[in-house]
């Protein structure tokens, strides 16, 4: 008997059909897959199998059997007994997913005897005892730690740990890298497989990242709009890929040997930052976010700076377009040295979501710099905003619309039509695509890269995706604690990095054959802490 | 933890400053109070010759700068004053002496500050308890009839006044149902029990002003965690409801009912001068009022800055509080 | 004078019973049903007191008492000269011997007041009460650290005008004379046959000057009576008071004494003192107020409940509210325009609007309806209980106001149902229908104090009332009407500014006479004359309701005060 | 789906709430009943308030008028009659002591104590968020400043100081007016604080970032960026700082210091009547349960607009007075469980 039986599964939420006739089965001890962009409906299915949909106002259709227990059917007391004990899901944000009031320990020790009639004393131990199998460093004191004591690689060890704390016979990972720096990824998904392969669970994984999938599972489910696209073996879909929007997915990923084709760039020099520092705090509290950067832009060329969490690099975009003074060194635009905002240094944000105004209508933000420019004339503001709607790839008519009416792809084409109406010839780009799906991702990009050939414009690209940045990068500075720790052209840089850390990042990266996932791990060993 | 020190020494400072300057105003706007102080003091038929005796003797004639500067003196340096048969010193922080009865003005809080603390205090407990509890309650059972009923009574209370309440209240618990006695001060330190009995009514009238107020907000903020993503981890490991909405969502509503109960102190002493002046509770806010009403600068003055620096006090306990509830905010 | 709540705590007197301040006290008739409620009637000793009050006794220092005896507590630890009589009724109007052996002997012409001191005196520590404590005490209430007593001793005494007190000046004052230890002369500037109720007063009690300690003495008097202070908390919030043991009822046939301890509890919500005493729980059964008053909506209430009915004592304080007019000020220059007011003002609501026909009577004389005021029923303009618009609007016209008038009717905040703001819309109301419009001006009470005593802010028409020092025309209409008392820098009461020399002479000549009864008729006569004047309309005189405890017996209500007197009240 | 799910986040932020024009705002509105009911109720008043005039002109009487008749002088002015004198000409019976009616009263009560309110609270709002948002995006002197003045407002006891600027001011300044400015000149303090944070941590944000990059000034950043955003934490604060100061001006007048009859007020009417509890009850029971009604209304109407200025609030502020809101719950589930991932990936800890 299979460990997971699902048949038919349909998920309605008021009219919207989520999940739609999805049918599919894992057995015992087997790692399955769930591979989609947004919307697809993939998270929902997660839900599905503990029933957390019970008494949403979701309607659900079909049939779910999770180790021996019949989802749809089961009484709210049978689903607890279910939920943890037999099958235990790892969320994707370990922050949120833990109650911030709590030690760890303790939180994992209250699901523990949620399902054991075990003594608080006897509870608190497992908790050590499954903290230290994550390979949570001092596990008996950092189980007194609250979660915003921990880095975020360990919180979601935490999190499995959690899940482990029954000894389940699945484990439902939803996202569970999504949040983590790509070395720390790795990491959990070594610690994943090893798990795995220790206690003879199974493995359902929801993810967006089909790098993810390839090296954590033998299966693989694409989904798309609620239903299944394709089905089977990793190694098979990925390599000769049948359904359309499988190959389109997959041509669409990032590859970190995809070169840079095509430069415009010139040896005008526009931007020149030099020996930039910046301090947060003070007294004894105070730290450099960024320590002693350098760098020169040149008009048409892409600088690529990549960096984990923590490295610098977003301080590093705000003080070159302005909206951070440096604590110290200069930043020359054109050649004059320069303080504050600047029209002609513009900037794409990360979080489509939180860089337009929600209240005021996009074609209103995009006017922004017109207006504060001192135009008057409504007619030309209005001609000008048409004509960079339509230049993003937007229509003039969304002009009255309001930022939520617009997927996040095309919010961050409407950021972009809002930085060019300054007319600028810098645009420093904060993780422009990192929040979207890679089909969009691409998408963005190769806008990007049409409006630099178009006009000359010079580019910051700020990311951690090692892979993204390769693709759009004439130069690359790596940053780490706030310095840039290698700085040349990108190919260099990729193909012979000469620091340490950089290597790590590059082997980090992963990979979308199985095996060659397969063998890296067995180079990496078993992981450190993170 | 010199974080802490600093914290402190921070708080001390601006308190101070704060004090102050709720004290220039204070002697700013009762210098422009209607009312001859002298006159009041001396009685209404005395001749103006003793009316000029009394203000020469209180230096009421002074101007306004100089009246401060003597306050600013007691207060740093202490004051001398003349019973007529000797000389009294009070020594700093003199609050000076009431033009009314010539007894110091600390003396005269020190001895009502027991009975306002107390009303208070056991309000605070009473409205924390009756509004958690409602807002825990209505967060638990939404909707349903005994949620709607004890929402109405915690609204019904917001909208009345607390004189309305307190009497009413009386004349139906006291003087028809005879349940309570009619309220009077009784020392906690003669006996703890009477003290409670007697206070237990001012305490629910005043709690009941306050109780919805928590009551919405532990609702809302228990809802807010109840949505929040750490929760949808526990029930996805089989937690049950009631451990969820105990253990998790109410710990989540902690920070902001503290946060809440500070802002409400000073609406709460407020309250507390309607609740003493109806019951007769030989408090602060009484003693402020008839001070204010014969314009007794020296005792309205002290009085103010004492209620203000327990506002002050109370909004450092909070912010204190909510970061050993809440370790993740940094207390600057 | 006594004008109402001078210390009035404005809030507690807020809340609407009609509260008589700190200092009100004087006098009254009828008692009846109140002699408490059940079986055995015959008072006996012992027992606790409790007294339910709004106003602390924030005064106790016999220095700065301003009424007869203090009121009523003071009256039960200072002994004065005199006392007033512990009588029902008019009775209790009457002025008798206390410390002294009688009520004074007066000579050449009522300017030389000797008493002597009754044998056997002491204080409560056992040490005997000499004549000179008496004029240390009088002394005393000189010195500007302890000023709040009447005005008579300064005015009266031979050369005590510019008298500081014995803290100053060592001297003291020549116009007492103690030729032994239990004599004591006073001479006067002027002849005062009313001498005899000024030494009632607390600055006639005796103060022994070593246990004098100024400001503090207040926190522990030494006491002459037949109760001691044992405590006395927050200024006069808590006082209580214990059997004096060396108070001895053979030199005191004033004071009864019944109950051992007496519990003052005051700072209460006038409403709140009318709930405990009509619910009469535990230490409630025994228990009385000295300063609160029924208000009209517990009266409703204890009128419809025959035992609450019959716990309720009346009495009647000599207090007259009125209409207050400022000639020098136009259009009241003119005394057709003052009589059409009188002739539209509307007694039935104004009583109404003071609690009713229970708690208040209808005026039309200055003085108080009592006898030992001198009581001469008139009414120089007859417009019936509800006033007559048509006569009103007739001395309009002929005044020149034809087609009606507008003018500032200038009243206190407090809500004491005397000068307040009910009072003046009841009037406002009234005034409307003569074609009389009247705007309203409501000032705090300090500054309405401040606006009406003053001459030189005083507006030309606004509610004052007046009570008696003590129960007679005298300090009834001299402060009031005589041109010697216009105080142009000062606390002036006399508003109308009449400065008369008939009536002037006429009250130098009655205050001559030391036989009352003769003073008071002469009183009333002069009232009379100054009513027709115009100068004032009377508008009612309050009456006092106020419930006991259930437990409370020998309930002794004077005209002097109006209010029970603690001294006689027994609880067993 | 996406749309959903960007809302959901877009709620989480904390200030980045969907777009709301009036016809939007008042769409929003219309899914809730009981808020439909409670605006109701409040424009019914408000309405009632401006009638009032014409309201006693159909009644035949007015606030002022005694009738010594109506009522039993002997004890104490209790109202003859049931009811409190009620009847066709007094709809509401008279008042004791009085004899005035009832319904005039309250109905030109209504008048002075929504109007003292509802101008009170617009003077702390408009105090309170110049100030909040002064502090806020002002130099750190600017801020310590006003956070000082602010802390100093907060300190001082409101009561204290009404009664004291109260009495300074000459009685012929019109008293409405003046109790009107004193509470909300006194009382801005919380709402200062609320706005200050609020825009300090919208401040913080991406799209404000993006209007300084476009060149605006701090004021026309403040005007654009973030007044908008504060409308509903300021919506939702001023719904309970209208009844909060109703029960201020019913203090006051208790205290003495309030409104001058012969105007007529509910918190006055409530002083006056509150010892007549036993007697005439409802002279008691109607200023109260006219403040009732309207402290009831403006709660539930503030929760309404706040509700539909920030839906994922829908089913958190509602106390018991609607149902769920199915649509915002299947969101908000949509969100938990299907995959929010998607949206946020990884935001850099800009330290």
């Amino acid at each position: 008997m299979s460990l997971v039986e699902v048949t038919d599964l349909t998920v309605e939420f008021g009219t919207l059909r989520a999940v739609d006739g999805l049918s599919f089965s894992l057995a015992e001890g087997g790692a399955l897959a769930l591979v989609g962009e947004s919307g697809s409906g993939k998270s929902t299915v997660a839900g599905a199998l503990l029933g957390l949909h019970h008494g949403t106002g979701a309607r659900t259709g079909g049939s779910v059997r999770v180790a021996g227990t019949d989802v749809q059917a089961a009484t709210e007391r049978e689903l607890r007994r279910l939920r943890g004990a037999r099958a235990a899901m790892v969320f994707q944000d370990p922050l949120s997913s833990l109650d911030p009031y709590y030690a760890i320990g303790d939180q994992i020790a209250e699901v523990y005897r949620v399902h054991t009639r075990a003594s608080r004393r006897a509870a608190r131990a497992r908790a050590v005892e499954v903290l230290d199998r994550v390979g949570i460093p001092d596990a008996a004191r950092r189980a007194r730690s609250r979660p915003h004591e921990f880095s975020g690689g360990m919180r979601q060890r935490a999190l499995i740990a959690m899940a482990l704390a029954c000894a389940p016979d699945l484990l439902i990972a939803d996202e569970p890298t999504t949040a983590l720096d790509v070395t720390v990824q790795a990491q959990i998904l070594d610690l994943l497989h090893t798990l795995r392969t220790e206690t003879g669970m199974g493995l359902l994984l929801v993810t967006h990242d089909v790098g993810v999938a390839a090296e954590s599972v033998e299966e693989v489910l694409v989904m798309r709009h609620g239903r299944a696209v394709e089905h089977g073996p990793v190694g098979t879909v990925l390599a000769a890929p049948r359904a359309a929007y499988t190959r389109e997915l997959l041509d669409a990923v990032p590859r970190v040997d995809t070169r840079r084709t095509g430069s415009p760039a010139t040896d005008e020099i526009v931007l020149e930052a030099t020996g930039l520092r910046r301090e947060f705090g003070r007294g004894k509290r105070a730290f450099a976010a960024v320590d002693d950067v350098s760098l020169t832009v040149r008009r048409g060329e892409t600088v690529g700076v990549v960096g984990e969490s923590g490295s610098g690099k977003t301080t590093l975009g705000r003080m070159l377009v302005g909206l951070l003074a440096p604590t110290a060194g200069t930043i020359r635009y054109a050649g004059a040295a320069h303080t504050g905002v600047n029209p002609a240094v513009q900037m794409v944000f990360q979080d489509p979501v939180s860089s337009l105004n929600p209240r005021r209508s996009v074609g209103e933000s995009i006017a922004d710099p017109l207006r504060a420019r001192g135009e008057k004339d409504e007619e030309r503001i209005r001609g000008r905003v048409t004509e960079l709607l339509e230049r993003v790839g937007l229509e003039g008519a969304h002009h009255d619309r309001y930022p939520h009416e617009f997927s996040g792809g095309q919010r961050q084409r409407i950021g972009i039509a809002r930085a060019l109406a300054a007319d600028p010839r810098v645009l420093v780009c904060d993780e422009p695509v990192s929040a979207l799906d890679v089909t969009t991702q691409a998408q963005v990009v190769e806008l990007l890269g049409e409006l630099q050939r178009e006009l000359g414009l010079a580019l910051v690209f700020i990311a951690h995706d090692l892979a993204v940045v390769r693709q759009v990068s004439d130069r690359l500075a790596v940053m780490h604690g706030g310095r840039v720790v290698e700085y040349g052209p990108a190919d260099e840089v990729y193909d012979s990095p000469r620091e340490e850390y950089t290597r790590r990042l590059l082997a980090a990266v992963p990979a979308l054959d199985p095996e060659l996932a397969a063998r890296r791990r067995a180079a990496r060993g078993e992981p450190a802490a993170a | 933890m010199s974080g802490f020190g600093g914290f402190l020494l921070r708080r001390a400072v601006g308190t101070v400053i704060t004090l102050l300057a709720v004290s220039v105003i204070v002697y700013v706007v009762f210098y422009a109070t209607p009312g001859n102080v002298a006159q009041i003091t001396c009685g209404p038929r005395c001749s103006p010759e003793q009316v000029h005796q009394v203000a020469e003797r209180l230096r009421l004639d002074d101007p306004l700068s100089v009246r401060y500067w003597h306050f600013l003196q007691g207060l740093f340096v202490g004051q001398d004053f003349s019973t007529g048969t000797s000389v009294e010193h009070c020594a700093a922080p003199c609050l000076g002496e009431s033009y009314q009865t010539g007894r110091q003005v600390l003396d005269i809080i020190l001895g009502k500050l027991p009975v306002s603390l107390s009303l208070v205090v056991g309000a605070m407990v009473l409205w924390l308890l009756l509004g958690v509890g409602t807002g825990v309650l209505s967060a638990w059972r939404r909707g349903r009839i005994s949620e709607r009923a004890l929402t109405a009574v915690t609204l019904a209370g917001t909208a009345t006044p607390v004189f309305v309440i307190g009497l009413v209240l009386m004349i139906v618990v006291c003087g028809e149902l005879q349940l309570l006695p009619f309220p009077q001060y009784v020392n906690f330190t003669d006996d703890p029990e009477q003290w409670a009995w007697n206070l237990l009514l001012p305490w629910l009238s005043l709690a009941l002003i306050e109780a919805a107020t928590f009551a919405r907000l532990t609702r809302s903020a228990m809802l807010e965690t109840l949505a929040e993503d750490h929760v949808r981890t526990f029930r996805a490991y089989g937690v049950g409801e009631r451990a969820i909405v105990v253990r998790h969502a109410l710990r989540g509503a902690f920070a902001p009912v503290i946060a809440l109960n500070a802002n409400n102190v000073g609406s709460a002493i407020g309250g507390a001068v309607l609740a003493e002046t109806l019951f007769g509770l030989p408090g602060i806010g009484q003693e402020l009022v008839h001070a204010v009403a014969v314009v007794d600068l020296p005792v309205v003055v002290g009085m103010v800055l004492v209620i203000s620096f327990f506002v002050v006090l109370a909004n450092a306990v909070a912010d204190v509080l909510y970061a050993v509830a809440d370790r993740r905010v940094v207390l600057a | 004078m006594r004008q109402p709540s001078v210390i009035a705590r404005r809030v507690a007197a807020a809340s609407v019973s009609l509260v008589v301040a700190a200092g009100a006290a004087a006098c009254g008739p009828k008692d009846n049903d109140a002699k408490g409620s059940g079986g055995d009637s015959t008072p006996h000793k012992g027992g606790t007191l409790t007294v339910l009050n709004s106003q602390p006794q924030t005064d106790f220092d016999p220095a700065r008492l301003y009424t007869s005896g203090g009121g009523n507590v003071p009256s039960l630890v200072f002994r004065t000269l005199t006392t007033r009589n512990r009588a029902d009724g008019a009775a209790g109007a009457k002025v008798v011997p206390d410390l002294a052996t009688d009520t004074g002997r007066p000579s050449k012409n009522a300017t030389v007041w000797t008493y002597t001191l009754k044998k056997g005196l002491t204080y409560e520590d056992g040490t005997p009460i000499t004549s000179a404590d008496i004029k240390y005490g009088i002394e005393r209430s000189f010195a500007p650290e302890l000023s709040g007593g009447a005005p008579y001793l300064r005015d009266w005494l031979t050369g005590a005008a510019d008298y500081q007190g014995p803290y100053k000046d060592k001297k003291g004052l020549s116009a007492i004379e103690t030729p032994d230890d239990r004599t004591i002369v006073f001479h006067l500037n002027k002849p005062e046959g009313e001498f005899p109720f000024l030494a009632t007063q607390t600055q006639f009690a005796p103060v022994p000057r070593s246990k004098d300690t100024g400001t503090k003495y207040e926190e522990h008097p030494v006491s002459s009576g037949p109760y001691e202070v044992v405590k006395n908390e927050n200024d006069g919030e808590h006082v209580l008071l214990k059997r004096n043991p060396h108070w001895s009822e053979a030199t005191d046939d004033q004071r009864k004494a019944y109950p051992d301890t007496i519990d003052v509890r005051s700072g209460l919500d006038s409403s709140v003192i009318d709930q405990r005493l009509s619910a009469s729980q535990g230490a409630d059964a025994a228990a009385v107020t000295t300063d609160t008053n029924l208000g009209p909506a517990e009266l409703a209430k204890v009128t419809g409940d025959k035992d609450l009915a019959a716990r309720v004592g009346t009495g009647h304080f000599g207090y007259t509210n009125y209409i207050a007019f400022n000639p020098t000020v136009k259009p009241f220059d003119n005394p057709k325009v003052r009589e059409a007011i009188a002739y539209a003002v509307d007694r039935s609501s104004v009583v109404n609007a003071a609690g009713g026909s229970a708690l208040a009577e209808p005026a039309t004389t200055f003085l108080p309806n009592q006898k030992s005021f001198g009581y001469t029923p008139y009414d120089p303009f007859p417009a019936g209980p509800s006033g007559n618009p048509a006569k009103a609007r007739e001395l309009l016209a002929q005044a020149g106001y034809k087609n009606g008038l507008t003018v500032t009717l200038t009243h206190s905040n407090a809500k004491d149902f005397a000068t307040s703001p009910e009072i003046a819309t009841a009037l406002q109301d009234a005034l409307k229908k003569a074609g009389i419009t009247v705007r309203l001006q409501g000032l705090e009470d300090n500054d309405y104090r401040d606006t009406v005593h003053s001459v030189k802010t005083e507006p030309g028409f606004f509610l004052a009332g007046w009570g008696a020092d003590w129960p007679s025309g005298g300090p009834f209409l001299a402060p009031i009407f005589d041109g010697r008392q216009i105080v142009k820098d000062g606390a002036n009461f006399n508003a109308s500014r009449l400065d008369d020399k008939s009536v002037n002479n006429e009250i130098d000549a009655i205050n001559k006479l030391t036989d009352l009864d003769a003073a008071a008729k002469r009183w009333g006569a002069l009232d009379k004359k100054i009513g027709g004047r115009a100068l004032v309309v009377p508008l009612f005189h309050p009456v006092y309701k106020r419930l006991v405890g259930k437990d409370v017996r020998n309930v002794v209500i004077s005209d002097w005060t109006g209010v029970l007197d603690i001294s006689q009240v027994a609880v067993k | 789906m996406s749309e959903a799910l960007v809302t959901v986040e877009a709620a989480g932020t904390g200030s980045t709430v969907p777009a709301a024009s009036g016809a939007r705002l008042f769409w929003r509105l219309r899914a809730q009943r009981a808020a439909l009911v409670a605006a109701a109720v409040v424009a019914l008043l408000v309405l009632i308030a401006l009638a009032a005039p014409l309201l006693t002109a159909v009644e035949g009487q007015d606030p002022t008028t005694y009738h010594p008749s109506l009522i039993d002088s002997a004890r104490g002015g209790v109202p003859v009659g049931s009811f409190g004198g009620i009847g066709a000409d007094h709809w509401l019976g008279v008042e004791p002591q009085t004899g005035r009616d009832l319904f005039a009263r309250l109905v030109y009560g209504a008048r002075v104590s929504l109007g003292v309110a509802l101008a009170a609270t617009v003077i702390q709002v408009v105090v309170g968020v110049v100030v909040g948002v002064a502090a806020a995006l002002g130099s750190q002197w600017v801020d310590q400043l006003l956070s000082r003045i602010t802390d100093v407002i907060v300190a001082m006891p409101l009561m204290i100081m009404s009664l004291a600027l109260l009495a300074i001011v000459p009685a012929s300044f019109p008293r409405p007016v003046l109790v009107t400015l004193v509470i909300g000149l006194v009382a801005w303090g919380s709402i200062a604080k609320i706005v200050r944070a609020q825009t300090l941590s919208t401040k913080g944000l991406d799209y404000v970032s993006a209007a300084r990059l476009s060149g605006w000034r701090t004021w026309q950043i403040a005007r654009r960026e973030l007044l908008p955003g504060l409308a509903a934490p300021v919506i939702t604060y001023a719904a309970l700082l209208v009844p909060m100061n109703i029960s201020v001006e019913s203090a006051l007048s208790f205290l003495g210091v309030g409104v001058k009859p012969p105007t007529p007020s509910w918190g006055q009417m409530l002083t006056a009547a509150d010892v007549w509890y036993q007697a005439a009850p409802q002279y008691l029971l109607l200023p109260a349960g006219a403040l009732f009604v309207t402290v009831l209304s403006l709660t539930v109407l503030g929760d309404g607009v706040r509700t539909a200025l920030d839906p994922r609030a829908a089913s958190r502020l509602r106390v018991g007075t609607g149902r769920k809101d199915p649509a915002a719950n299947a969101r908000a589930d949509v969100g938990q469980t299907a995959g929010s991932a998607d949206v946020t990936k990884k935001k850099e800890a800009s330290a």
